[in-house]
């Protein structure tokens, strides 16, 4: 068919026209349509801004330019799976999905082709063990961190004494909601809080009878694991049944603040759990508004800069460009490989000192990824939303989780995954 | 002429041979709601007989041929088919008991073509199992190809050759009627149920009709029950009559003797009742 | 009282109020069935598309800036005003009248006489186009709607059922609201339907379309009546959806919240429709409560769907629907 | 000008029954499945099979089997989706209980197994019909995905409710898991694809074909003529469940590798395939394969025109992608409700009275 063979020729001309000069290749595997879009457009914004300011403050990772095609995913695997085998040819050095399905596709995919995935805050968390997930990074916290987090926070506000309490987890009816599960049932085991679980199926835009039964049981705190729609009726509903909102945490993909905003002022005083710093209060976001925004090579059109989706994304391509410059002083080569990459994504050290030359002092955590630990620190902070002002402010500082409940399950979980699939455990 | 309407086989004036009753309707009442479609309406229909059912409009003539063809189930009333009293049972089974028929307004299948319209027609001949169909080679094939052979013989005595691969929506009328005859036919029945076969053709039409009706009967000695309005046509072409008015039976016998009855010529001439 | 009953009392009356609206979804569906016998899948779209439209008009958003500042370079978003919300809902009811007029003249015109399983399909075909063409005209982030309603716990009931239960019932004032308009706009429809031209003329359509043509109603023209009125009709369900959630993609799934609504209530009945709301509304409600602790809970995607899927087996035409008559 | 069957007369009933009547036609035939077995294995790379091969392979076969239950016997479903999750699991499920049988057994039972519940579920069809029975089809669609999320049995217990495709072969070639050769993944896709096309062809040309179509065109008429309405529909539901079972279990094992129900078979799969029917063409096999190219293909197409060539933003081209998907479906059903399958008959039909129209 002659419709074919013009698919067949653009899609070659794709696969040829490789870049003639060295660049570094982080494809973006974005969704900016679809149900999950409010979140993954300012993921996408700042991930590709933060690249742009690279290239155009600095020329680039040690004096290589940064190339940062972007790839529409829908949140849908299969696009994704396409987007993978498209940018894949274009030397891609690692892939940072922003969904936990893509991930898991992903996983032993690009095992096989030698390329690291970076999943930061999401996808598989039992991957933090670097003897299993030989290429797959998810610093510097995950679900379980994020988990612990949470119930570090009630701890600290009850005087260290949770028992009798009751804390119930509304979540998103799939794998990424059912997460955390396992870590708050054996947290509540260790604390003595009776915990349960009420589900809400996608796309999560009826919540009444969840909410009811919430209004019957009268948890003490509501733990909440949602994304996309979820997120808004969920806080618009805690509201309407004039659940305290500072009795309730959402996880960091329930904390933005297209998702407060809705609900008005009846979501002031609402946490969420944050792994990195809030707010345009940095002097990165100065230089981005300066030479990125300023010089219209924004990704998007500018006025999500700030936010925290945005900054989300803006910390992970701040991860990757230092990885990058890790793998390149390792390898003594300033256009790295996939492979490459992945030594210096093991071998990455974030200092406070580098954080300030950054423009991001206090942003994150320091940490250093060992080939054990592919999970970071595992540190978080809680963030509370202020509807008066439209902001988000941390109101504790990045305490580490419980490691001593979060390890085991890691190791369990990681090591059915390696004799599922006959993998030998490495760093020994 | 002299017919012993009671003995088990009799031959006719034009010498083929008419032979016991094949399916007989006792006491049929058939009800829609509050509505008496059919009352107390008894009759049978001889092996070998073109057997007719006539009546003005909504006198339930087609309801009667709904109720043999097993469609609606009377309320009151024993259906005999081949001496034994048929059981309730869905049409597909009447079907299989080998009844076919054609329909008032054409039945059928626009998707198809004629000539997989005219093999439907065969499948309560064919046996193998979705399995051996799913494989095809072997003894699906062989049946397709031996039943298709009944079909083209349906095909050549209709006179349709020229559109067997033809979709049959695209097909004008009278044709359509032609290939719904050779369907029922291609099903080698031993009773054949034509509603108003001639409905709605010209004069030419209808005599080709006419004759494939009577070669019917003739060459495959096929039992044929019809319904019809136009009156000189059936009287040509049936052995015996039933004459229905508003549901009721008000005559039935030959040609001729249907012809005199006075009930019958009052309700064609619109004599009223009261 | 007991408590139990107590609860169950009050997510009865909370099904209810959710059933008003699936019942206002669901109403659009049935009033273009009735006119053309057309399953418009395409409604909780339309949906949708009014609600952008509304939160575009009312924020002064410049329609199709990606696509404009996508070819030209240029970088425009917002004209430097801001509408009225009521002048909004007005211009943005225009705009789904003028909806209406393009589906008849491009769409349903072209499809008169096919059958209706294409015209159901040609309806998921359109509503794939609206999301595409919602999206590029006013962008695929997030809006917030705000047209002032109110919304959160209704003190009246609290306080009233706290003093004589003991336990305050949680009625959502916002739930409140949709059942009034509902009401009223059901009111509406069957006034305008009883005593107005166009109305006696739509209900000739639903009768009997040749019938009517003969009598020379014109098809068209009540076509694009009736696809306008469930553009309102959706203008309203989306306005009262996108209170909740805000303004985004997931509001077209409040379709699917409509579909088995409309198996119970039958595709052609305006009661049926109501009152199928209703039933779905308290019976996925009650069924959470009740066993879905048991079963492991977030039944209510397919609870309405199994329990309009049993009841049809018994009754094929649905609640209200005309009694199915074979013929041959 | 040789496109044409002047000259080559059919001396048998068997010659006339052929699947491509026309010489050429049959050539055409022989060549493209010469070419798909011998020629293309030894270019295909990751990108072709994972981008376009194994997609398009596995929703034809999809296709096929909606095209039987829709474009044939003339039941519209909405839960193919959730049937697809059916022969997902049950592959997964089998391919983890029994490590040592061979996975086109497991393949092949994941699709008897769909056969089953499609069966159950299509029960409800003897006494709904049309629109009443596509929407009573999402219930099977939601009920499906509610239960493979809720059983962890579904899932062998695992934290996060993800499926993963363990590594097996078929005669020493691996053909699950992610050591799997580009070309290895794209022949057992075409293996399957080309059995199911035959026996849906086969099923289609004979009565079983007949007794689905009789049902379609005319229910009552044919129940009168002698088709069983139960047996009819029930096949149906059998026969189109075996296959998107297939489907779904290719998916999942071969293609993907890993999955969650909600997520990889949601009821925007259901939509999909049947627009690929529709797209593609109603009772027709050929159309079924085109609507899957056409619908694995045109996004493909479109993204690297919109956003390769022309250097649009990826959600403008996403967005260009929906309105040119949902105006295609509607252009079609206006200008040719009966899809691609019925454009290339009517070309060849024009090409075969070439050059001399008349």
């Amino acid at each position: 068919m002659k419709f074919s063979r013009v698919a067949a020729a653009s899609v070659a001309a794709l696969m040829v026209g490789a870049p003639a000069m060295a660049e570094l290749v982080f494809p973006s595997l974005s969704y900016r349509t679809g149900p999950f879009a409010a979140g993954g457009i300012p993921y996408a914004d700042g991930f590709a801004d933060y690249m742009t300011l690279l290239n155009e403050r600095d020329g680039g990772v040690g004096g290589v330019k940064i190339s940062v095609p972007e790839c529409e995913t829908a949140y849908n695997t299969e696009k994704g799976v396409e987007c993978y085998e498209a940018t894949k040819g274009e030397g891609a050095l690692v892939y940072n999905p922003l969904s936990t399905g893509i991930t898991y596709q992903l996983i032993p995919k690009a095992t096989a082709d030698d390329i690291p995935l970076y999943t930061p805050g999401y996808g598989r968390t039992s991957a933090a063990n670097g003897k299993v997930f030989s290429h797959v990074f998810n610093f510097p916290a995950n679900y379980w961190n994020g988990a612990s987090a949470a119930v570090n926070h009630l701890l600290d506000i009850n005087g260290a004494d949770l028992s009798g309490k009751k804390v119930i987890l509304l979540h998103f009816n799939g794998a990424y909601g059912k997460e955390p599960i396992p870590t708050l049932t054996a947290l509540g085991e260790k604390h003595g809080f009776d915990f349960s679980a009420i589900p809400v199926d996608y796309p999560g835009q009826e919540q009444k009878s969840q909410w009811l039964q919430i209004r019957r049981e009268r948890p003490d705190y509501v733990l909440f694991w949602g994304w996309g729609v979820m997120n808004q009726v969920a806080i618009q509903e805690a509201g309407n049944i004039r659940f305290p909102l500072e009795n309730m945490i959402g996880v960091w993909w329930s904390g933005a603040e297209h998702d407060v905003k809705p609900a008005g002022d009846a979501a002031t005083g609402y946490k969420a759990v944050a792994f990195h710093g809030v707010g345009s209060d940095y002097p990165v976001f100065g230089d981005i508004q300066k030479y990125v925004v300023d010089a219209g090579k924004a990704a998007g059109n500018g006025d999500n800069v700030g936010t925290v989706i945005y900054n989300r994304g803006v910390y992970a391509a701040m991860m990757l460009a230092e990885a990058a410059k890790k793998a390149q002083e390792i390898h003594g080569v300033a256009d790295i490989t996939s492979g490459q990459m992945r030594d210096g994504l093991e071998q990455l050290e974030i200092t406070d000192a580098r954080m300030t030359e950054l423009g991001m002092e206090g942003f994150g955590p320091a940490f250093k990824v060992s080939c054990e630990n592919h999970g970071g620190p595992g540190t978080a902070a809680i963030s509370q939303w202020d509807a008066g002002k439209g902001t988000w402010s941390l109101i504790s500082d990045f305490g580490p989780s419980d490691m001593e409940v979060i390890q085991p399950l890691i190791d369990a979980d990681s090591m059915a995954y390696a004799a599922e699939n006959n993998i030998a455990e490495r760093c020994n | 002429m002299s017919l012993d309407m009671n003995a088990n086989s009799y031959v006719t004036e034009d010498g083929r041979t008419i032979g016991p009753v094949v399916m007989d309707l006792k006491n049929i009442t058939l009800r829609f709601g509050g509505v008496v479609a059919i009352k107390d309406i008894s009759f049978n229909i001889r092996e070998g007989e073109i057997r007719a059912i006539i009546g003005p409009n909504g006198a339930g003539k087609s309801s009667m041929l709904n109720v043999i063809s097993g469609f609606y189930k009377p309320q009151e009333g024993e259906v005999w088919f081949r001496g034994a009293k048929r059981p309730p049972m869905r049409p597909y089974q009447v079907a299989q008991q080998g009844l076919a028929r054609t329909f008032q307004n054409i039945a059928l299948f626009d998707g198809m073509t004629v000539l997989d319209n005219i093999m439907t027609g065969r499948l309560n001949h064919m046996k193998t199992n979705l399995l051996q169909q799913a494989m095809w080679w072997g003894k699906a094939e062989k049946e397709e190809l031996a039943n298709r052979e009944v079909c083209e013989k349906v095909i050549d005595f209709l006179e349709i050759q020229h559109i067997r691969k033809t979709p049959v929506g695209r097909l004008p009328y009278g044709l359509k009627k032609r290939v719904e005859l050779a369907r029922a036919l291609a099903a080698e029945p031993s009773l054949l149920l034509l509603d108003e076969p001639m409905a709605g053709m010209n004069v030419e039409e209808k005599e080709d009709m006419s004759r494939f009706i009577l070669d019917m009967n003739d060459e495959f000695g096929t039992t044929i029950a019809l319904i019809e309005h136009d009156m000189g046509v059936v009287m040509d072409l049936s052995d015996r009559v039933v004459v229905m008015d508003y549901g009721k039976k008000i005559g039935d016998g030959t040609p001729d003797e249907v012809r005199n009855n006075q009930d019958v010529i009052d309700a064609y001439l619109g004599v009223s009742h009261d | 009282m007991s408590e139990q009953l107590l609860f169950a009392a009050e997510v009865t009356l909370n099904g209810l109020m959710a059933g008003v609206l699936y019942a206002l979804v669901a109403l659009g569906f049935v009033l273009i069935f009735k006119a053309s016998g057309i399953f418009n899948y395409a409604q909780g779209v339309m949906a949708l598309f009014a609600a952008l439209t509304l939160v575009g008009i009312q924020q002064g958003q410049v329609p199709f800036s990606h696509l404009i500042n996508a070819i030209f370079g240029t970088n425009i978003h917002h004209f430097p005003w801001q509408v009225p919300s009521i002048i909004a809902i007005i211009l943005a009811a225009g705009v789904m009248v003028g909806f209406a007029w393009l589906v008849e003249r491009y769409i349903l015109k072209h499809l008169v006489g096919q059958p209706d399983i294409i015209l159901f399909m040609a309806t998921i075909g359109l509503a794939y186009f609206m999301e595409g063409f919602g999206d590029i005209m006013w962008g695929s982030e997030i809006k917030t709607l705000d047209v002032g309603l109110p919304s959160g716990l209704n003190e009246t009931i609290d306080t009233v059922t706290y003093n004589w239960f003991g336990y305050g019932f949680f009625i959502d004032n916002l739930d409140i609201v949709a059942a009034v308009i509902a009401a009223l706009l059901v009111a509406a429809l069957t006034i305008f339907s009883q005593y107005s031209k166009q109305g006696r003329a739509l209900r000739a359509v639903a009768d009997d379309h040749s019938a009517a043509l003969s009598v020379g109603i014109s098809l068209r023209f009540i076509w694009v009546l009736v696809w306008s009125i469930a553009g309102f009709v959706a203008l309203v369900a989306g306005i009262m959806w996108g209170a909740k959630s805000g303004v985004q993609f997931s509001l077209s799934l409040i379709a699917l919240k409509a579909l088995p609504v409309l198996m119970l209530g039958g595709f052609t009945s305006i009661p049926g429709a109501i009152i199928g709301g209703l039933i779905i509304g308290v019976g996925e409600q009650l069924f959470e409560f009740a066993i879905g602790p048991l079963i492991g809970g977030a039944t209510q995607n397919w609870f309405a769907y199994v329990l309009a899927l049993v009841f049809l087996i018994f009754r094929p035409q649905g609640l209200f629907g005309e009694k199915i008559i074979e013929r041959v | 000008m040789f496109y044409r069957e002047a000259g080559d007369f059919k001396t048998s009933y068997r010659d006339d029954n052929q699947t491509f009547p026309i010489r050429l036609d049959r050539a055409g035939y022989w060549v493209a499945i010469a070419v798909a077995f011998g020629i293309v294995p030894f270019f295909v790379n990751d990108y072709w099979v994972n981008a376009i091969f194994a997609p398009f392979f596995i929703y034809a076969i999809a296709a096929l089997g909606l095209n039987i239950l829709t474009g044939y016997a003339g039941q519209v479903s909405l839960g193919t989706g959730g049937f697809m999750a059916v022969g997902a699991y049950a592959v997964y499920k089998l391919m983890v209980a029994f490590p040592e049988i061979n996975i086109i057994f497991h393949v092949l039972m994941a699709g008897g197994i769909t056969a089953v519940v499609g069966v159950l579920f299509g029960l409800p069809s003897l006494r709904i019909k049309g629109f009443y029975l596509a929407v009573a089809t999402l219930a099977s669609q939601f009920f499906l995905i509610w239960l493979f999320n809720k059983v962890p049995w579904f899932y062998n217990y695992s934290a996060s409710g993800q499926i993963n495709a363990p590594e097996r072969s078929v005669f020493g070639i691996i053909v699950t898991g992610p050591n799997t050769e580009a070309w290895a993944k794209y022949l057992i896709c075409l293996v399957f694809l080309v059995g199911v096309a035959w026996m849906a062809r086969n099923l289609t040309r004979g009565m079983t074909g007949r007794k689905w179509m009789g049902i379609r065109d005319m229910d009552i008429a044919a129940e009168i003529i002698g088709v069983n309405p139960l047996m009819a529909k029930m096949t149906a539901f059998a026969v189109s469940s075996f296959f998107v079972g297939v489907a779904g279990a290719l998916f999942f094992a071969v293609y993907l590798g890993a999955a969650e129900a909600g997520e990889s078979f949601g009821i925007s799969k259901s939509f999909l395939i049947l627009f690929m029917i529709i797209i593609g063409g109603l009772g027709s096999i050929f159309g079924s394969f085109a609507g899957a190219a056409f619908m694995v293909l045109m996004p493909v197409f479109l993204k690297n025109v919109l956003v390769g060539g022309m250097g649009w933003p990826t959600d403008l081209a996403a967005h260009f992608e929906f309105m040119i998907v949902g105006g295609l479906i509607v252009f079609f059903l206006i200008v040719e409700p009966h899809g691609l399958a019925q454009l290339w008959r009517l070309t060849k039909e024009k090409l075969r009275l070439w050059p001399f129209p008349h």
